[in-house]
């Protein structure tokens, strides 16, 4: 892999990890005042459409982002609503919000557009350009001939649209809120002990609105990141789950900005990798080397528990197992032995690679990249009286 | 005369069908320590979180200092110089002292200041009251009493004048209770107003001024603490002249039944909760468990009662109880002829949501008699309760009511019921009489008594040294995850109780106050002493 | 003392809360321009009006009771299984790899292995997740939502490489011998000379879902089990000291529920016109199933009642789409509008409806 | 109801409005209505369980011919059409289907996509052009081989590169991902993209414009969308069968469509005529010369799964 290469993939993570980015943050005002969301998705989608609908239709970007945060307010306080004001399951009410956006999106959009549920294309000021910093070479097959440094400079630090440096900057912002203003401290206390909160004469309902608002303004931006500077429209249920993503890159992360961005950035590459290397071949032996380490290294880790981590892992180590050898033998023929089988390279599907990032998700919340305490109040309503 | 520093009149508060409060009048006079004395569930700490905004009464006025006031929140309250420690601490478990002092009464949009000033103003309370707390502490790795006093320098780092204690000594040993006495005292004497609520009769003598008496909601009157004595408060608390003795003759134990050896509980977050424990139970007797919650009782009933892994040995009549294989769960133990009627009745004893009938068989619903082939025999379930709600006289005897429908005391009842009626060889017991009046106690005790006079084995836990000296046949004191030392009833008191309960065992006497304390900042916390 | 009647419980906080989801649907057709009257007339056309047509409404409905009940199993003990779209698939894979590859002698085998098969894959299914919340913590709703993606990735690269027969374009697998084809309620009826059914796929499958809420009402209800789920779900504190194990009792809840969600392949695959495995096979009824356990209160009764009108509300709108220009969305916007309402703002129906009965049972008290 | 008894088409999963596929069928159903005056009955699905019921009910209701976008109609169709036998129906995309009523049209897309790969491979500069495939199916792997043939038949050390952006229905419809892999493919040297993915060929066409190189775009002749940036686009005459068959003037049987029959082929119009040179028109020529002949067998993925100038 050369420099270029990787300071393209770089480049690409930070692209992808934008909206993750902010939706993770929107997450962690959320979650950090002890409401739960999985309705990022929804909002993001909503900002989305609305973004590009109402970019299109002013013929403004900035108009559009306004609306996209708008829309994406109003979600967030319909779950306010539900969560905080009406005390019910918070888990419910983002599942609604989902759902919600995502036929309400597609229905909203034929019925201005007629175009099938996407919005008409967006060009010019009714789309964010990137930035060029000054003497940036602005396209790949430019950079691709000039100097390490210069790759560097145009590649990975400029370019981008403002967005992304707004989704960068928003991580100090964040942590300065939260560990160095008033609000912050209220804030992280009400996730924690919003009777505390409470006692000490500050408004539990009052907080927790707008930790919930500041998520929707995120969650708008990430919204509108997608349809107006990524893309230059919006089609359906393009935010493709980034929401979930963003949830599980919240709990890596430990509801922190700083490693909220390492993670976001993890999972950017993730999504990086998917789309520049699909045809990933690996050696059998490799694969076997994978496959069946980790096969060991679940039953070890299940031998000296309880019978249904030896049940459960020893069968998920058996069904690995099962596939390295099968590809194993898969890849012996007339020319090949068992032994050269094991040099030969086969494709990896590129439906398991295309899961890699959910599989990751999985390992992530399993708790073996590092034990999550989530805020202690989060999920569930203050209720005073009965 | 000046102005009382707080009146209320006509308060009435109702919790949807629950009136807790029913017009209420009470005056306080400023530099007066104030007592407020009541059953469980009488409606004190409703009264005193109305003072403090943190319910909304539904009817009734406020005057603080003579001026009719609006408490519509807590910001009002404070506003208004009035402090609370409320009887569930309210601080914020993974913050500072210093933050959660600060939280809510900070002095401009960024923290910084904030923080500086508060670490200075922190440092003269504590030497003005003798208040010492490490402002950098967090607070889940401090003792209860320590957490006590933060919410205490809560209060006077918003300069409160009248400062209200929900029951503060619930959670203290007497020695730890004395030491917040005499920080009472010491705010009295500067001027502050102190409203004391207590079900504690020996407090309300000790320290108050005046007290009011609240029952069922309503206030039957308050007096002046030197025209008064505890039998008249018991029977004003109560409404009836009450027995403070349980009825009980001598035990007459047996064969042992049960026999612990060197118990250890590691929990999860790594802190040693229980340190050899060892201690048997004979046939026919009851053993009680005193100790400053917090010390490992909890712990100890949980292994017994099947639902904590431990090291260590229990023999059961004799033969060993599985610690931490596929037997050691609660179904198991109630196989062996374990059964256990737990602290929290309302997290483990009940299922709330559940009816009364479905409860009976919580527990024991793989009884034989509860099934009908693959199925449970739902009627049998049903006739079953029914009877033993007739027999335990639960009110109302509906079996098809829903837990969380019935009063503290009859939920206790129902669990009392079905777990004596198994009839088992051990019984454990924690706080059997928490929040239940004192005419379900004498019934729970009765109960309890009866049982271990058919040759049962009881183990008694409770956080009131009044059970367990009227109950006990003998006394084992916890603290910090230890047997501190057995006593007979008979041959103790409860000072000597008290210096065990904080860590002091009789040869280390004489002893400093410092020492207790040092001793309890540190209890339940797991750390070294 | 309750705060107010069953019945209100059970059927009028659901109806108002309907009847809210409905008016919130009426204005959003108003504001795509659409006569919300019209919709709706088109709708309940589109849902009952021919043979056809009603046909198609209980075969939806088929596939939501499996899913709504899937989705109540889980909500009895507490847990939020939002992975009935992965289970249906990979249950679909189950039934297929069993229907294609032995030879069955008549259909009755077919659909008691087909459906064993279509169970146990979606038992599997959410083996991991279910092992992953019972022992690690990890959250049942994000590891199943991820489960659903490696589901779609699983199903798509079994039916565009081993299932796939040599030479089909389609993403599917080989249409399913004769002798495992389900006899559709159509052949049923026509037995007794009747066409009741038309031609839609409505088939044998419905009565083993409504085998299955008998089955489901047996074993919360009547079982240990059931009131083992029912406890762990109200009460983990007391569960355990009860004895009852959270390990156990959540891995099994799940189980029971993904079995649940797989066996709606046995309709979906077995039972339609063509049968065969196709991509695309849950079409959303992982999902649908949440609205229907939350709408029917976790009940086979409720979730029968509340299968049948999503069925209905599947089908109307797919007819209302071909008749105008509204995207089949709609019908999405009107299943989040019932979660709403019925789930998480159900606090905001029920408070109202109570205060009216505490005032008029004090009423009634004093006079 | 409202149905009249003229023709009807119904759209496959991907939409009307997939600016590819889809909207070419649309297209010349309205071509036909513009020209006739005339109305037709149309249907998007949703699922895959719609399919029987709609083709049966625009039979029931008298709808002929009825004409379906898509492979995936081919089973449901099956069903049907013997139910209906007065009822003339048409397919597309579906070569298998032998039944009095139903006509069955194939494209050789591996034709048309071997010209426009020809046409990439003239125009590219770095020696290297790109396919993005959207699901990845047979079908697509066949417009991806036979571009790669193409490709190299312009130059034989061309590097092809090529990428699927999904393997379920949500790749025809996720243009962030499509503009990421021609990011990709531009920064492994790619300075001419093909994107066969339905909506998701929009974002590809959209970075390719963005970057400065050559897009191709397919079914539909997208050569508007971004002019004098878009190197032409892969026609699949789509709309032709449909409005052949709405005008009624074709008969039942199974017909392959290739180039010769002006089933498939480049689009030239004003938006890439700066862009195509003679030296291609010239190539494109005398590939389709040779094609129609039988001279020129561009081989079919399909036929085999195999591809001679590109692994998959
Ligand atoms: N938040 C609440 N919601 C509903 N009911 C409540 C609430 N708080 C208290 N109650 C009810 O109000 C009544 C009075 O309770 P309160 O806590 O004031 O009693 P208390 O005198 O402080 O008792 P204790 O000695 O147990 O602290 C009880 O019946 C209780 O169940
Ligand atoms: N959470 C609740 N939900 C519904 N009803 C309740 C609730 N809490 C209390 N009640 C009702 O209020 C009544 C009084 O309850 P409370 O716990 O205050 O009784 P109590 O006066 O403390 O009696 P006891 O001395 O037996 O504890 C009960 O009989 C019960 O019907
Ligand atoms: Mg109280
Ligand atoms: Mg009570």
């Amino acid at each position: 892999m050369d420099f270029f290469t990787i300071v393209q993939l770089g480049d690409a993570s930070i692209r992808m990890a934008i909206p993750l980015l902010l939706a993770c943050l929107a997450g962690l005002f959320s979650e950090r005042a002890g409401i739960f969301d999985i309705g990022l998705e929804g909002k993001m989608l909503a900002a989305a459409f609305l973004s590009a609908a109402v970019s299109f239709a002013s013929g403004s970007v900035w108009v559009g982002l306004l609306a996209g945060i708008g829309i994406s307010i109003a979600l967030s306080i319909v779950h306010g609503l539900a969560s905080i004001t009406f005390r019910g399951n918070q888990l419910i009410s983002g599942v609604a919000i989902n759902f919600f956006a995502a036929g309400l999106t597609v229905v909203i959009a034929q019925g201005w557009f007629a175009q099938g549920g996407r919005t008409p294309s967006l060009s010019g000021a009714a789309r964010f350009d990137g930035i060029d910093f000054p003497g940036a070479l602005t396209r790949v097959r430019e950079k691709m001939q000039a100097s390490p440094g210069m790759q560097f400079y145009s590649e990975f630090v400029s370019g981008h649209s403002i967005l992304v440096y707004i989704g960068l900057l928003s991580v100090p912002l964040t942590w300065w809120i939260l560990y160095r203003t008033r609000f912050g401290l209220r804030l992280r206390a009400v996730g924690e002990a919003p009777e505390a909160v409470d006692t000490a004469g500050i408004s539990v309902v009052g907080l927790r609105y707008s930790a919930v608002i500041i998520c929707g303004i995120l969650c708008g931006i990430a919204g509108a990141y997608l349809s107006t500077a990524v893309q230059a429209g919006f089609t359906k249920d393009m935010t493709a789950n980034r929401g979930f993503i963003a949830l599980a890159a919240l709990i890596f992360a430990k509801w922190r900005p700083w490693y909220a961005l390492g993670a976001c950035l993890l999972f950017g590459l993730f999504f990086a990798i998917d789309n520049r290397f699909q045809n990933i071949q690996l050696q059998v032996l490799w694969i076997m080397v994978i496959l069946i380490g980790a096969s060991a290294a679940m039953v070890l880790y299940a031998i000296k528990r309880e019978k249904i981590d030896v049940i459960v892992l020893g069968g998920l180590s058996a069904v690995l197992t099962v596939i390295a050898l099968a590809t194993w033998v898969g890849s012996t023929g007339e020319e090949a032995g068992l032994v050269a089988a094991l040099f030969e390279t086969v494709k990896v599907p590129s439906q398991l690679i295309q899961s890699l990032p959910y599989l990751f998700v999985v390992i992530v919340l399993a708790g073996f990249v590092g034990k999550a305490i989530p805020p202690r109040a989060g999920g569930q309503p203050y209720v005073k009286e009965r | 005369m000046n102005a009382p520093a707080i009146e209320l009149k006509g308060i009435s508060k109702a919790f949807g069908p629950v009136q807790a409060n029913k017009d209420i009048s009470i005056s306080v006079m400023p530099g007066t320590i104030h007592g407020i004395i009541g059953e469980n569930g009488a409606g004190k700490s409703t009264l005193m979180s109305i003072l403090y905004g943190f319910y909304k009464a539904d009817a009734g006025e406020i005057y603080v200092g003579g001026n009719r006031t609006d408490i519509p929140d807590s910001q009002a309250a404070i506003a208004a110089g009035i402090g609370m420690v409320f009887q569930h601490f309210k601080l914020v478990q993974n913050f500072s002292v210093l933050e959660n002092v600060v939280l809510g009464a900070e002095d401009g949009a960024m923290l910084k200041p904030s923080l500086a000033k508060a670490r200075k103003q922190l440092k003269s309370l504590a030497e003005e009251y003798e208040l010492n707390v490490d402002p950098d502490a967090i607070i889940q790795d401090i003792g209860v009493g320590m957490q006590q006093r933060v919410e205490i320098l809560k209060a006077l780092y918003r300069e409160a004048d009248i400062l209200i204690l929900d029951e503060p000594t619930g959670v203290l040993t007497p020695a730890e209770a004395d030491q917040l006495f005499r920080i009472l005292r010491r705010l009295k004497q500067e001027g502050k107003t102190i409203i004391l609520i207590t079900h504690k009769l020996r407090e309300i003598m000790d320290i108050t001024d005046t007290v009011s008496v609240m029952r069922r909601g309503e206030m039957v009157g308050s007096v002046k603490t030197v025209d008064t004595n505890p039998a008249d408060l018991a029977e004003r608390m109560v409404g009836r002249k009450v027995l403070l003795r349980v009825d009980k003759t001598p035990a007459q134990p047996k064969d042992t039944v049960l026999e612990v050896r060197g118990l250890n509980v590691t929990d999860a977050q790594g802190v040693h909760r229980l340190k050899d424990v060892s201690f048997n139970i004979r046939a026919g007797e009851i053993l009680g468990i005193a100790g400053v919650s917090g010390n490992g009782q909890s712990e100890l009933l949980e292994v017994l009662g099947g639902y904590e892994k431990a090291t260590g040995e229990i023999l059961l009549n004799g033969e060993a109880i599985d610690l931490t294989g596929a037997h050691s769960d609660g179904q198991s133990r109630r196989n062996r002829g374990i059964a256990h009627v737990p602290e929290d009745r309302q997290h483990e004893g009940l299922i709330m949501e559940f009816s009364a009938w479905e409860n009976t068989a919580f527990g024991y619903h793989h009884d034989a008699r509860y099934q009908k082939g693959a199925l449970m025999d739902n009627k049998a379930i049903l006739a079953d309760a029914q009877e033993k709600m007739d027999r335990f006289d639960v009110r109302p005897p509906n079996p098809m009511l829903a837990a969380k429908n019935f009063s503290g005391g009859n939920q206790q009842k129902i669990v009392v019921a079905r777990e004596i009626e198994r009839d088992p060889d051990l019984l454990l017991v924690g706080q059997p009489t928490r929040g239940v009046d004192i005419g379900a106690i004498e019934f729970i005790h009765q109960q309890i008594v009866a049982l271990r006079d058919k040759g049962k084995a009881i183990l008694l836990v409770s956080v009131e040294l009044d059970e367990i000296m009227g109950l006990s046949d003998r006394i084992a004191v916890m603290f910090d995850g230890q047997i501190m030392g057995e006593r007979l009833p008979s041959e103790t008191d409860e000072t000597e109780l008290g210096l065990l309960m904080a860590g002091v065992t009789d040869t280390d006497a004489p002893h400093s106050v410092k020492e207790i304390e040092d001793n309890l900042a540190h209890a339940g916390t797991g750390e070294k002493v | 003392m309750e705060k107010m009647p069953k019945w209100a419980d059970v059927i009028l906080v659901p109806v108002v809360s309907l009847l809210l989801a409905a008016i919130i649907s009426v204005i959003v057709f108003w504001s795509v321009g659409q006569n919300p009257w019209e919709a709706i007339k088109l709708m309940a056309f589109g849902a009952v009006g021919t043979s056809d047509f009603l046909g198609y409404t209980l075969f939806y409905a088929t596939n939501f009771i499996f899913t709504g009940l899937a989705v109540a199993v889980a909500f009895h003990a507490s847990l939020f299984n939002i992975g009935g779209e992965g289970q249906v698939l990979v249950g679909g894979l189950g039934a297929a790899i069993v229907c294609l590859f032995i030879p069955w002698p008549h259909w009755t085998l077919a659909l008691l292995a087909g459906g064993a098969a279509a169970a146990v894959f979606g038992a599997l299914w959410v083996t991991i997740p279910a092992y992953l919340q019972a022992r690690r913590g990890s959250h049942i709703v994000i590891t199943t939502i991820m489960f659903n993606f490696m589901a779609s990735g699983l199903l798509v690269y079994m039916l565009s490489d081993a299932l796939r027969p040599a030479g089909q374009m389609q993403t599917a697998t080989a249409i399913f011998p004769e002798a495992t084809h389900l006899p559709s309620l159509n052949d049923i009826a026509g037995l007794f000379g009747s066409e009741l059914f038309g031609r839609s796929p409505v088939n044998i499958s419905i009565f083993i879902a409504l085998l299955a809420c008998v089955g489901v009402w047996l074993l919360i209800w009547h079982t240990r089990l059931g009131y083992q789920i029912r406890a762990f779900g109200q009460s983990e504190s007391a569960a355990k000291y009860a004895g009852i194990s959270a390990v156990n009792i959540t891995m099994i809840a799940l189980l029971i529920s993904g079995a649940l969600a797989g066996m709606m392949a046995v309709n979906n695959t077995m039972g339609i016109n063509t049968p065969q495995l196709v991509d695309n096979a849950a079409g959303g009824a992982g999902f649908i199933g949440i609205a229907v356990a939350l709408m029917g209160r976790n009940h086979p009764v409720g979730i029968i009642i509340a299968a049948l009108l999503f069925g209905a509300l599947y089908q109307g709108g797919a007819e209302l789409s071909a008749a105008t220009s509204i995207p089949v969305q709609i019908v999405v916007v009107i299943q989040a509008l019932v979660i709403m309402f019925t789930g998480a703002l159900d606090q905001m129906v029920r408070s109202p409806i109570e205060g009216l009965f505490m005032r008029f049972s004090s009423k009634a008290v004093k006079e | 109801d409202g149905h009249s008894a003229g023709p009807a088409i119904i759209y496959d999963l991907g939409g009307k409005f997939d600016k590819s596929f889809n909207e070419s069928a649309y297209n010349g159903a309205q071509r036909w209505a513009d020209e006739n005056g005339q109305e037709f009955a149309e249907f998007e699905i949703t699922s895959d369980a719609q399919r029987e019921q709609a083709i049966r009910r625009f039979a029931e209701d008298g709808n002929s011919p009825i004409v379906m976008a898509g492979f995936s109609w081919a089973t449901a169709l099956e069903t049907v059409a013997a139910d209906h036998p007065d009822t003339d129906f048409v397919v597309i995309d579906v070569s298998w289907i032998d039944m009095p009523n139903v006509r069955a049209v194939g494209f050789k897309e591996q034709e048309g996509s071997y010209l426009v790969g020809m046409m990439a491979g003239m125009a590219s500069e770095t020696d290297t052009v790109s396919f993005v495939g959207g699901m990845d199916i047979p079908l697509i792997r066949r417009f991806a081989c036979g571009y790669a043939q193409g490709a190299m038949a312009a130059n034989e050390d061309m590097t092809i590169i090529s990428n699927m952006t999904g393997t379920t229905p949500a790749a025809w419809n996720d243009p962030v991902k499509g503009s990421e892999l021609a990011l990709s493919q531009i920064s492994q040297g790619s300075d001419v993209v093909f994107a066969a993915a339905g909506g998701t060929g929009v974002g590809v066409l959209q970075t390719a414009a963005d970057e400065g190189i050559l897009s191709i775009g397919v079914d539909a002749n997208q050569n508007y969308l971004f002019p004098g940036q878009v190197l032409t686009s892969m026609l699949k005459r789509v709309d032709n069968v449909v409005y052949e068959s709405f005008s009624g003037t074709t008969d039942a049987g199974i017909v392959i469509l290739g180039v010769a029959e002006g089933g498939v082929g480049v689009a030239l119009d004003e938006f890439n005529a700066e862009l195509v040179s003679e030296d291609m028109l010239a190539s494109v020529e005398a590939a389709t010369a040779a094609m129609a002949s039988g001279e020129l067998m561009v081989h079919d993925y399909m036929s085999d799964e195999t591809c001679p100038a590109l692994e998959f």
